[in-house]
């Protein structure tokens, strides 16, 4: 019962929250809504008994994540409304609504087949934080190593990306004159 | 001993590897030094051959990736040895006569790249590594016309590219399926060759197998009305790279239809011997006619190949020893021929640069080795006895004669036409008076031109004589393939067709 | 009673109000944001499918995913930066450089 | 005996080898000399076969290794000296040792002489293969070797231009030399299937085995082989339709033409069906059609020979008409026949040849009969020789001629083939016309060459004497006709007579008489100053000399069409249909990248729509078609 109203209750409020991201015409509301959703979606996650993914989704998506959009929406100038030429408003619903529709339609007809069987189990002696490092740091430990080596990789990139001619005031001057600069500066 | 084939077939690419360091100035001595000493395995290998044993020898295994049936699977039969053999030869002698100044060494790399996807194809015993091989082969070819042909070399090396890569394409959906089919029946997935002799297959799942490994090997050949990239490809392709080609990358076609086709397929070959031998006729006539049309010497001689594999097609369909031993001898004959025309004519194209038969005529007076030298591979190439290009015509034309005697006389207008257009090719160049006055000084054969030609002459003449040390382990094989091939067929004509292809005495 | 299929359903949804932020907003920004949310519509899918067949598999993939969309987030934001560094805007249609 | 066996082979390959080493120094005596003395020995130890077969009844083989072993087919290297093969043998190494010798006095002045013997022993030798081979493929060797070596030796002059028909009814030595050789090849074609159908029959291309088995054969598997072995023979011996060769391979040296174009290589179809008796004797019917086809070349050959001027093409035609002659003996049952009259033939035409060479030499190379007369003043040796071969040819007694050519008259009436008979009986009139007319006009008459500014001379006394055997020849080898019929039908059949002695005497005077009253008219009209100016206009007379249109119908009917049609398959079909059918299809694929190059507008948003509906499309098909339902 719990479970029901949980599930209704988060679902109304993500779909609302992630609207208003969709929709919305000024970055940091989006941004702001984006972060609540990500919360809410973290619930979900502890309903499905999943508890080490809610707790990664919390940290990671609604900690790191929004941090960092947080941090690269000070390098723009994003608090007035963002101006666009937005194409027709029909296709964008039409073809969204249809996809939904198709896809709403696709899940809705029997799809469990019974010959699906488990891999791994759950089981009952362990927490499901455990059941996950097992499995983890067993079957899945190469593209973990990957996916760690690939995090650092992208840490450094968005670092060396983000960090050129971080000295200069990129919002008050435009790219020529750097470049003018930085010729004289050599000189 | 044992790994001999993986020696014949890695060496020249482990030494074109090398031949990268090797200094520019001696990469010539260098290449032809290890030309000479794979032709040398492969002579070995021809020696160490036991000719009594029609299966596979010097087989090489090695799983590759065991669970689809792919291995590392090497093997020399009576079939293969000797284009093997041929491979390595006319690379041998390409290099000697090479006159290829321009970036000499990547030339010669190429080469050799190419020499081991040549030895590969005819060695491969899975079908995998067998198409690796055949696809390999092209990309040195792209190359070698596409940087040192003439004018239109770029539109010839992608057309001959292309035009041969979709047929091989639709030629390795006919492999997969084919391993896929013989997963069905045994449960195993395998792509090795020998295996698949021995898979039994229905009728019409032949049929549309056979039409996918035609495809691939017909374009290859080239088989008409797949043939207009050949013209292009000898046109633009400097001397060497007409050579290889039509010497041996042609024969990776008709080598494809004596190993695939008919052991895995006997009753589809057979029950379409008649639209395919109408091809070849056609071939054969059509390409003639059009060869005598030419008006540039390497166009003729290109054209000419296109008639001649029309009798190896009709020699290989004529589904008796015969026929197949035949069209076999006169795929290597055709290669040492062919191969020889072509350095003949790039001979006086390095000393004219031209190839027009209207700038010439009367060069026998000026050149009289060249002349005589042109003449015997002419003659050889007409088909006269005693040269090479006899045997394997008269025989590949003799074994078709039992499938057909109307459609044998049409292949053999061959005959006929290939003196035509062999003739006019001749009288135009060699005979009549010395009319154009920048031929009057030209020189003749050097010491190695003289020298590749005159190894050529020699085999020209020896196997045209002696033809038995390669027709004995060829007819062994052969021999045993069709044994195969009745004890397979489903259909009553083919195990009719099969049984009665021998002679017999027929008695009142 | 909840099962898989309110949870796909709504990960259905949650992937079409996605779609329509992909398709509608021009602004970069608005379309990694856009983006987020499908990720995370797919992970609820994978979640559930994780707890339904009783399989770990599925939770695994949502990690991955995470992770996959953490890297993104840093190189994308990092590019986007460098681009509004060089042109002052991050609309999509300014970006015509891979007209073909 | 193997040993001379082998000896008569290969000595004459080993003086082709040996000239052929200074083929392209200048003229070195010796080379002729030694080439020569090869075909010396080859005639002696032919000769030693001869007379050992002849004494012994014994048929000397020998096997030097196999050639082709594939499936059931063996062909061995394999030689045979049986009564037939040495006749040829000693008829070939004879009448080649002494084309040898006589060439190396023709020859003398020419840059090519080395090369002249290299190509000439090689004849001798592909001739020798040909005739000694003891299978239809070695004969087949033999064949095609003795055609490559005419297309050699008639284009021996190959620097010379083409020039219209007109000027050189020929157009030029390599013109000539194509056409031979690719005529050749339409009758081996036919040869080659003959061979087949021999092979996939009987399972061997060996004589004995073929011979032994024919007769266990349908009558119509026995015809196949009959008519395209035949064909082959039409075409090395210049039969009926494909003899326009023959009359321009006389653009060869003259030795050439006396020994190839005369005397042995267009004899070898006739040597091909006696070979062949065995399937021959199965078929009377296709003999009939031989010898019909015989008789029909040997009028139609001799007519051509009537008006025309040129020297050489005179005793062409004649060498045809006479090649005619022996086809109806062969035709008709009379292998023996046919094979004499065969060898005087050698004998006799080889001898007119030289002759012709010699008044060649004399005349500068002109051949116009026209241009010459009353050389007998200048030449007397070479006329008188000339004039016992025209006697032997015409077949007066008691010159070869008429005992072998007679012999094929009374083939003919005696089977009844009244027609033939009728047709030989006028040939032989007209040979006897045309040998005299020809004699009449270069030998006697007003002096005509005066005119011209030519200064004839004998020919050096050692072409005479090689030439004097032959002429010895030509008188007295028809004495030994019995013992040739002996000799021979030991292997051949005989033929039986059943004519009674008067008719026999009736149809040799009868003979006799048509061949004299020719020689008289020749004799008479020419010591007259010939015919008068007026036959020229008549239109047999153009027909004749235009060779009956023939040569002009196969340029007409053949050559340009294929021409024309080789033009239109490379231009219209090569390039515009098959080749652009190809284009045509990678450019639909061009265009189509080139045209769908707009979707890649660059728009990130407009690619993100268009994935959309991709994905839309994807899903819509997943509802269709789910595997799941």
């Amino acid at each position: 019962m719990y479970e029901t109203i949980a599930f209704y209750l988060f679902a109304a409020l993500t779909i609302v929250m992630f609207t208003i991201t969709v929709m919305s015409r000024n970055a940091l509301y989006a941004m702001t809504s984006l972060a609540a959703g990500m919360i809410f979606i973290s619930a979900f996650f502890f309903l499905l008994d999943a508890d080490f993914l809610g707790v990664v989704q919390i940290i990671v998506y609604s900690g790191a994540v929004m941090a960092v959009y947080a941090f690269a929406m000070i390098f723009m100038d994003t608090l007035r409304d963002v101006k666009e030429k937005n194409p027709s408003k029909k296709i964008v619903f039409f073809l969204s609504g249809m996809v939904a529709l198709l896809l709403v339609i696709i899940l809705l007809t029997p799809l469990i087949s019974e010959k699906v069987q488990a891999l791994y189990p759950f089981s009952d002696e362990v927490g499901n934080a455990e059941a996950v490092g097992i499995v983890l740091f067993t079957k899945y430990l190469v593209p973990f190593e990957v996916a760690a080596i690939m995090l650092l990789v992208a840490m450094i990139a968005g670092i060396i990306l983000a960090s050129k001619r971080m000295d200069e005031s990129i919002t008050l001057k435009i790219d020529q004159e750097i470049e003018e600069e930085l010729q004289k500066g050599k000189r | 001993m044992d790994y001999i084939l993986s020696l014949l077939v890695f060496f020249p690419a482990v030494a074109a590897v090398l031949g990268f360091i090797v200094d520019r100035d001696n990469i010539k001595v260098y290449a032809i030094t290890v030309a000479a000493i794979e032709f040398v395995i492969s002579l070995i290998l021809w020696m160490a051959y036991d000719p009594t044993n029609p299966g596979f020898q010097f087989t090489e295994y090695l799983p590759l990736v065991p669970a689809y049936g792919i291995n590392y699977y090497l093997g020399v039969d009576g079939i293969s040895l000797f284009l093997v053999v041929l491979s390595t030869f006319i690379t041998l002698i390409g290099f000697i006569s090479l006159t290829v100044e321009d970036n000499l060494k990547n030339m010669l790399i190429s080469l050799l790249f190419l020499e081991m996807t040549m030895v590969g194809v005819f060695v491969a015993l899975d079908a995998v590594l067998f198409y690796i091989f055949w696809e390999l082969s092209l990309v040195p070819m792209l190359y070698i016309i596409g940087y040192w042909g003439s004018e239109l070399r770029i539109y010839a090396a992608i057309k001959f590219f292309l035009y041969t890569f979709f047929g091989s394409l639709i030629m390795l959906v006919g492999m997969l399926f084919l391993a896929y089919l013989y997963y069905m029946a045994t449960g195993t997935i395998s792509f090795s060759i020998p295996d698949w002799h021995r898979l039994v297959l229905p009728f019409d799942y032949q049929v549309w197998l056979f039409l996918a490994f035609f495809l691939g090997m017909a374009i290859k050949v080239p088989m008409f009305p797949f043939h207009t990239w050949l013209p292009y490809a000898h046109g633009q392709a400097p001397t060497i790279g007409s050579v290889i080609l039509a010497a041996v990358l042609l024969k990776m076609g008709t080598y494809g239809f004596v190993r695939f086709s008919l052991p895995i397929f006997p009753d589809a070959s057979i029950a379409l011997i008649t639209p395919i031998a109408f091809l070849a006729i056609i071939m054969v006539i059509y390409t003639a006619m059009v060869a005598y049309a030419q008006e540039d010497m390497k166009q003729v001689i290109a054209y000419s190949s296109i008639s001649h594999m029309g009798v190896i097609i009709l020699g290989t369909f004529a589904m008796n020893v015969e026929g197949i031993a035949g069209s076999i001898f006169l795929m290597i004959s055709h290669g040492i021929v062919s191969g020889a025309l072509f350095m003949l004519v790039g001979n006086i194209y390095d000393r004219r640069h031209t190839k027009l038969l209207s700038e010439f005529g009367g060069l026998a007076k000026v050149m009289p080795k060249y002349a005589t030298i042109f003449g015997i591979m002419v003659m050889a190439s007409v088909g006269l006895p005693l040269t090479i290009g006899f045997v394997g015509e008269f025989l590949s034309l003799m074994g078709f004669y039992k499938i057909s005697p109307s459609m044998t006389f049409l292949g053999g207008m061959s005959i006929i036409l290939g003196a035509v257009y062999m003739l006019r090719l001749y009288k135009t160049t060699f005979f009549g008076p010395l009319t154009n006055e920048k031929n009057r000084n030209l020189p003749d054969l050097d010491g190695k031109e003289l020298t590749s030609l005159i190894a050529l002459t020699a085999v020209v003449i020896w196997l045209g004589i002696n033809p038995n040390p390669v027709l004995k382990p060829i007819n062994n094989s052969v021999e045993s393939m069709l044994e195969l091939m009745e004890k397979k067929a489903v259909t009553k004509e083919a195990r009719e067709l099969l049984h009665a292809n021998t002679v017999k005495l027929e008695a009142k | 009673m909840i099962t898989l299929n309110h949870y796909l359903v709504l990960a259905a949804i949650l992937f079409s109000i996605s779609l329509v932020g992909i398709l509608r907003r021009k602004n970069l920004l608005m379309l990694f944001f856009a983006t987020e949310i499908a990720l995370n519509a797919v992970n609820i899918a994978l979640a559930a499918f994780s707890k339904f067949y009783h399989d770990l598999t599925g939770q695994l993939f949502a990690f991955f995913i995470i992770a996959i969309a953490a890297s993104e987030v840093a190189v994308g934001l990092g590019l986007l930066i460098i681009w509004y560094k060089r042109t002052g805007n991050i609309d999509l249609d300014t970006l015509q450089s891979m007209n073909g | 005996m193997e040993k001379y066996l082998y000896i008569t082979l290969f000595a004459p390959l080993v003086g082709s080898l040996f000239a052929a080493m200074f083929g392209m120094k200048p003229k070195k005596l010796f080379v002729g000399i030694v080439a020569s003395l090869l075909l010396f020995i080859s005639f002696i130890s032919a000769v030693i076969l001869l007379v050992h077969v002849a004494s012994t009844d014994e048929v000397v083989k020998a096997q030097l290794f196999d050639w082709i072993t594939v499936g059931s087919l063996n062909i061995p290297f394999g030689f045979v000296a049986d009564p037939v093969s040495t006749v040829m043998m000693v008829t070939v190494t004879l009448v080649s040792m002494l084309v040898h010798i006589y060439s190396i006095g023709y020859m003398e002045h020419d840059e090519g002489f080395n090369r002249f013997f290299s190509y000439l022993s090689a004849f001798v030798f592909s001739m020798l293969v040909l005739v000694m081979s003891d299978n239809f493929a070695g004969l087949f060797i033999g064949w095609e070797g003795v055609g490559l070596c005419s297309w050699l030796l008639i284009g021996f002059w190959y620097h010379k231009p083409d020039l219209s028909r007109d000027q050189n009814p020929s157009i030029s030595p390599a013109w000539a030399a194509n056409e031979a050789f690719i005529m050749n090849r339409i009758a081996d074609l036919g040869m080659l299937i003959g061979l087949f159908i021999i092979y996939w029959h009987i399972g061997s291309l060996q004589y004995d085995v073929v011979f032994s088995h024919v007769n266990l054969f349908d009558i119509s598997i026995i015809t196949m082989m009959g008519i395209f072995l035949f064909i082959g023979a039409m075409g090395k011996s210049a039969q009926f339709p494909l003899h326009t060769w023959l009359a321009d391979a006389m653009e060869g040296p003259t030795p050439v033409s006396a020994l190839i174009h005369a005397a042995t290589m267009v004899t070898a179809g006739v040597y091909l069906v006696v070979r062949s008796f065995p399937i021959y004797s199965q078929i009377p019917e296709i003999g009939l059609w031989i010898a019909t086809l015989g008789a029909f070349v040997a009028v139609f050959a001799a007519s051509m020979a009537l008006v025309n001027t040129d020297l050489k093409r005179i005793i062409a035609y004649s060498t045809l008409s006479q090649l005619g002659y022996m086809f109806v003996a062969a035709g008709l049952g009379a292998y023996w026949v046919a094979l004499f009259h065969l060898m005087t033939h050698a004998f006799f035409k080889a001898l007119l040849f030289l002759g012709a060479g010699n008044v060649m030499h004399a005349m500068d190379d002109e051949l116009n009969i026209f241009k010459m007369g009353g050389l007998y003043k200048v030449m007397k040796w070479t006329a008188a020789m000339m004039i016992i071969a025209s006697l032997a040819l015409a077949g007066i007694y008691p010159f070869a001629g008429f005992f072998s050519k007679d012999k094929i008259l009374e083939v003919a009436f005696d089977s009844h083939h009244y027609i033939l008979w009728f047709m030989l009986w006028v040939g032989a009139g007209m040979t006897a016309f045309y040998s005299f007319r020809l004699i009449m006009l270069v030998f006697f008459g007003e002096e005509r060459y005066k005119k011209y500014g030519f200064h004839p001379h004998e020919a050096p006394w050692y072409m005479l004497a090689a030439m004097a055997p032959l002429a010895l020849l030509a008188i007295v080898a028809g004495f030994f006709e019995h013992s040739f019929e002996e000799f021979v039908t030991t292997l051949l059949p005989e033929y039986h007579f059943h004519m009674e002695g008067i008719t026999k005497v009736a149809l040799i005077g009868l003979t006799t008489l048509i061949a004299l009253s020719g020689i008289g008219l020749a004799v008479y009209k020419y010591s007259k100053g010939g015919f008068s100016e007026k036959w020229k206009e008549n239109p047999i007379y153009k027909l004749l000399y235009n060779q009956y249109y023939i040569p002009q119908l196969y340029d007409k009917l053949f050559a340009q069409p294929y021409r024309e049609l080789s033009q239109i398959a490379w231009k219209e079909l090569d390039l515009r249909l098959v080749d652009a059918t190809v284009d045509f299809i990678a450019g639909i694929i061009y265009a189509t990248g080139f045209k769908s190059r707009v979707v890649q507008s660059g728009n990130l948003s407009k690619m993100l729509r268009w994935m959309v509906i991709g994905l839309l499309i994807l899903l819509v098909l997943v509802v269709l078609y789910s595997p799941v339902r």
